[in-house]
């Protein structure tokens, strides 16, 4: 049974609810978690149906409540913690990269880490330079983590399942203009998503679009404004193919290298800061499976290094848009070997 | 509503003891005024473009939203013994503790409008105001005042230079470990601190007893040794006086001090807020206590005003702030290639 | 040093009352002469290859060793209350709560080696032991252990188990904002948690009063309403104590505790500490009050055992050692592909 | 006035002495920054020389320290701060990237930052996953941050006077393997190094040795093992060319394009980890000015997503070893446009 789903914030919420309910292992934590449902709706309801007890709202103290995490999952529970804004990674970074992410290695396999980090991401709506990052290039980084970027409902709802049925540490990034809740723009599609459980692999990107010309590589929204943009390409005759990562780790090189071979032309977009994050590592693995194929150097549109500024002309500017998108493919496309 | 109502002989003596004078009951009466008039002005400019569906990305203010309606006291209070060159630093909810820093309205308010005439010239915004004239600085990420006022505080010490240094931040921020270690760091090296709590009940959805292990944060000050004030944020002449007994403390040497005032806010933690979390008759048993007119029966009972003086200063702060919103208002927006740039020197 | 000894009347009576019998203080005897045995040898083998000129890299142990001498009574105090599926999150100075959690030393002698047989197959190492079956893990990380523990202690009291949790942690680490926000959460939830603070008087090379306010840190506990015990770290009776009745507290569901042990270490920070930070007669000063000839004296005077006694238990525990360390020695390496895999289960 | 001298902490020390002696704003903060010189001996000798009141050792509260560091630049210090192992940068990381790093930006100008970070990093010597680690891709990813590297003693010191007179927040990495302590290691070499001060600009690559046949390029210590992997090439007439990137921003793309354009064939090695880092960032850049230039694809050397592992076999096996640079080499050389 399907019915008709708006964003990604009531598909993580159920995933989590029809968890839950099957399991005790699972509690959720975080700031703001039972009224507020962490604010983007990413635990909405929960707390009305399972109580305070499994539902806790936490002082603002992610250094500890994430360590509580890393303590909870070591004696056999599952915590599903809240990130309220990923922005806020700073103040409890140690306890996720150090100890959350290394602890099973560490211990050389004796430490299961089931711990599931729901956090949101992006800009877009105004709130500048400590509310509007994505950040996912950080924990990309450092190993230990799975890093999960839905950009649908219907993939919100598998991958969250997934990563409840994970012993690994799993980090979701939601991305705020996805996630159907009233108040903020929603860019995502209306969707129909299954009632029943079902889980959507890690490490598949989806080929939203099929196209010859060039490749977009994107995730979370990114994959939204590049189906615009390919939308409007095609409106020139361009057929742009369009390939959501969906996870970041693991990667999947062989679908992005197939299209880059196929298109020789790649057009990365993200919405994370540009250098020394997704676009680059993309670029690796694209070059390093296609380079022969490629007719002109991979080009990449990111938040160019600057912090997200707060007035709306200045976040416009930096935030890839699909006007921007499509001026770069067309740049690309015009592109030779010696771009 | 946790403390009695001096009589007016009493009222005197307090006020004469702490040497308060008309003047300064009247400005700080018409700091509030502004105070209030500007956090009403900006939430009626914030909701143009947001109804009735609310979307925080419309209309002329985009984004979060967090004003300080009914915590004046506790901005004016403090404010009001510091010199341009004594520090505060704030938090999300910024806007009461600028303008009682002397941070211009209308900047301010361009601020928060995103545009290029604002204190950052539109790239800050609300939670990100910055005046280097006023020393006032704030941040949207909880528990960080409280080191940055610290290292204003060791700059002074370090260079024997007479000033203090505020860090504001709210009952939520205050359970963060950052002010327990601000607090050894402040005694350790006896720095001119004043850390204000500004205990509104709330930290987002969550009352504080179901964040807090105890219903105040003074306690663990003084695990630290510091001198502490658990004072009434709804009265102005409570927080004044504890504030000023921890700024001169600061000043002369004598290290921190921490003040915990108990306050409450009548807005939602951010405008748009539902409130699911509050009854309508606890905002409304607050209401009661609202430090405005508060202040102003004081001031009337004291003989120092008039009805007609009050609504002469409340007139006069509405004047500045409708000012102060036109500016803002008629200001343009920042060129976007300006994005591009300032991130270094 | 800041504690009166007992009259041998006094310590009948002390003893008696807190249920200590000859076994149990003949059992303590021994573990402490396991970890001191335990922590000289590895410092022994630590040194193979590192002289005359120290080179960390060098040698059959590699990397910083942060050795325990001289805690021992608080580690095995603490220890004498626990159950296996009781919880200890260490610190980088993890020898002795690993041993008197259980550990088996030789599995620990392993790891610390980088031995295939070791805890974590080689790949954790001195300052990241984990064991699963003995529920101890620690960290190389300041401050990591409180909430971890914490976190323990949530899962124990959300599943009604009758476990409790403890966190170990320096008198240096106690000054990091953790530990505030997980006593905040201890008595928020009240978590059956024991925090262990062993005061050292350093942290690396900083002596405590150049980085603590104040002398102690349990009047910041207190500041939680946390019970405390400020307890002769010296002294397994004292620690033996403190920790019956912390651990039994939380056991029965009266939540957290909060132990400070005035202790000192009486190595280096870490081997190859050329220790410019304290004399030798400091040093020299606290060995008059060694915690194992201190128990050694105690059950001589209770008339518990006698100096053979003594001199068998010291044996056995360094015959014990012995075989763990010619463990670790003879046990093969880990094969290099290892290192490949193991980050995900 | 040269003078020999082995390893970087020694120059890194000297720069803050020289500059302390002649500025009264700056201050030096951390752990054990006073007898022990950071332990990594960045900042020893200043205690003695400038006492307790300039040279400050801190409780264990990078959070704290690191925004007092912010407040005290705020109003016109220039903390030169240390944060004692890399790796425990996740207990303070908010207030570095969140403030730090953005608070002139967002301040519209107003705020300078004028912040140095000293910070050791790598492993080698069996200090394990905790205290191993590179990770100057995380400060690199984020927008405010000048990442400096320096690979020779000559660098550190004007590279350190460069950061001290910078008005902006500067993180210079450290390589525990250079420092020239006793305790450790060495694998840099003795230089001259003059007794004046002098600066070295940001964003310029030094090319370490010339060659012909491939580049590679590396930071901090992989630059001396790529130089000892290029001796042991040359052996078989292979001719390498080694590129010390000095800093990673600015990056000096430049100089990197050039060079494979030159050799057609480049190796990146890194002691960060592998994805979303250094690697990926640097061959995005190769590529871009470089494409038709390649004869193969750009290859890379990293740590292979692992946290460190303590045992020295293991240790050996993620941390790029000459051996591993060679054979990495070598298989560059073999491999043909589709590799
Ligand atoms: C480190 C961090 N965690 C979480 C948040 C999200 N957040 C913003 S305001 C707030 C509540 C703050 O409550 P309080 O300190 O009481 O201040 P108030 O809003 O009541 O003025 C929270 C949790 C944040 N901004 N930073
Ligand atoms: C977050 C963090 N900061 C700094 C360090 C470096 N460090 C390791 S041990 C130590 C001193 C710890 O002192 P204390 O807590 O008193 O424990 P002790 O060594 O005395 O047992 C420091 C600063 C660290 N490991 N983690
Ligand atoms: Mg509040
Ligand atoms: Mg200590």
């Amino acid at each position: 049974m399907t019915r008709t789903m708006k964003g990604i914030a009531f598909a993580i919420a159920e995933a989590i609810d029809q968890e839950m309910t099957e399991r005790s292992d699972i509690v959720v934590l975080g700031e703001d978690v039972t009224y507020w449902g962490a604010v983007f709706g990413f635990t909405m309801g929960l707390h009305q149906k399972y109580g305070r007890d499994r539902v806790i709202d936490t002082p603002i103290t992610e250094q500890t409540f994430f360590g509580m995490a890393c303590g909870a999952a070591s004696v056999g529970m599952h915590p599903v913690v809240s990130l309220m804004f990923v922005d806020f990674l700073g103040a409890g970074f140690d306890q996720m990269y150090n100890h959350i992410a290394k602890n099973h290695y560490m211990s050389g396999g004796q430490f299961a880490m089931p711990v599931t980090i729901l956090t949101a991401i992006g800009g877009g709506y105004g709130d500048a330079a400590q509310h509007s990052q994505v950040l996912y290039g950080l924990f990309a980084h450092v190993p230990g983590f799975k890093v999960v970027v839905p950009a649908t409902a219907y993939d919100a709802k598998g991958l969250t399942i997934s990563a409840l049925r994970d012993p690994n540490p799993v980090v979701i990034f939601g991305h705020k203009l996805l996630t159907g809740l009233p108040f903020l723009p929603f860019e995502g599609q209306e969707e129909e998503v299954p009632e029943e459980r079902y889980t959507v692999e890690f490490g598949k990107a989806a080929i939203r679009r099929e196209g010859s010309d060039l490749t977009m590589i994107a995730a979370g929204l990114m994959v939204h404004r590049c189906l615009r943009a390919a939308d409007e390409l095609a409106r020139d005759g361009i057929s742009a193919e369009v390939i959501d990562l969906r996870t970041l780790v693991p990667l999947d090189s062989e679908t992005l290298v197939a299209s880059a071979r196929k298109t020789g032309r790649v057009l990365i977009v993200d919405e994370d800061y540009r250098s020394y994050g997704m676009t680059g590592e993309v670029a690796f693995h694209v070059q390093a499976g296609a380079l022969d194929a490629l007719k002109t150097p991979i080009r990449r549109l990111a938040v160019p290094d600057v912090p997200i500024p707060f007035s709306e002309p200045l976040e416009r500017t930096v935030i890839p848009s699909v006007e921007q998108i499509v001026a770069e493919a067309r740049a690309l496309l015009a592109a030779g070997a010696r771009a | 509503m946790w403390k009695p109502e001096p009589s007016l002989a009493d009222l005197r003596y307090t006020v004469e003891k702490a040497g308060l004078t008309p003047e300064t009951l009247l400005t700080a009466y018409r700091q509030m005024c502004l105070i209030r008039s500007f956090e009403e002005t900006i939430a009626d400019r914030y909701y143009i473009g947001k109804t009735p569906q609310f979307n925080m990305a419309a209309g002329p203010i985009r984004g979060e939203m967090h004003l300080a309606v009914g915590q004046e006291a506790v901005a004016v209070g403090l404010g009001m013994h510091l010199r341009d060159a004594d520090v505060v630093v704030s938090t999300h909810r910024p806007h009461h503790h600028a303008l009682a820093k002397g941070v211009p309205a209308d900047k301010l308010a361009a601020e928060i409008f995103g545009k290029v005439t604002g204190l950052c010239r539109g790239k800050g915004g609300h939670m990100h105001l910055f005046d280097a004239e006023h020393r006032f600085s704030c941040s949207g990420i909880v528990g960080a005042s409280f080191p940055q006022a610290a290292g204003a505080a060791f700059a002074f010490r370090h260079r024997g230079e007479p000033y203090v240094a505020v860090a504001f931040a709210g009952e939520g921020a205050a359970n963060h470990g950052t002010l327990a270690e601000t607090l050894n760091a402040a005694v350790l090296w006896m720095l001119p601190l004043v850390i204000v709590i500004e205990d509104n009940m709330y930290a987002d959805s969550t009352p504080k007893w179901q964040a807090l292990a105890q219903p105040h944060q003074f306690q663990r000050a003084l695990g630290f040794n510091v001198p502490t004030y658990l004072v009434d944020g709804m009265d102005l002449i409570d927080v004044w006086r504890a504030a000023k007994e921890a700024i001169e403390r600061a000043r002369a040497g004598y290290g921190p001090s921490f003040i915990e005032a108990v306050c409450y806010r009548y807005r939602g933690h951010f405008e748009g807020d539902a409130e699911e979390y509050r009854t309508r008759e606890e905002v409304e048993r607050w209401r009661q206590l609202d430090p405005i007119p508060r202040l102003g029966e004081c001031l009337k009972r004291l003989g120092w005003a008039d009805d007609a003086t009050l609504e002469r200063l409340r007139r006069e702060a509405e004047e500045e702030v409708a000012r102060a919103i036109a500016f803002a208002e008629q200001s343009p927006l920042p060129d976007p290639q300006e994005a591009l740039v300032g991130v270094f020197r």
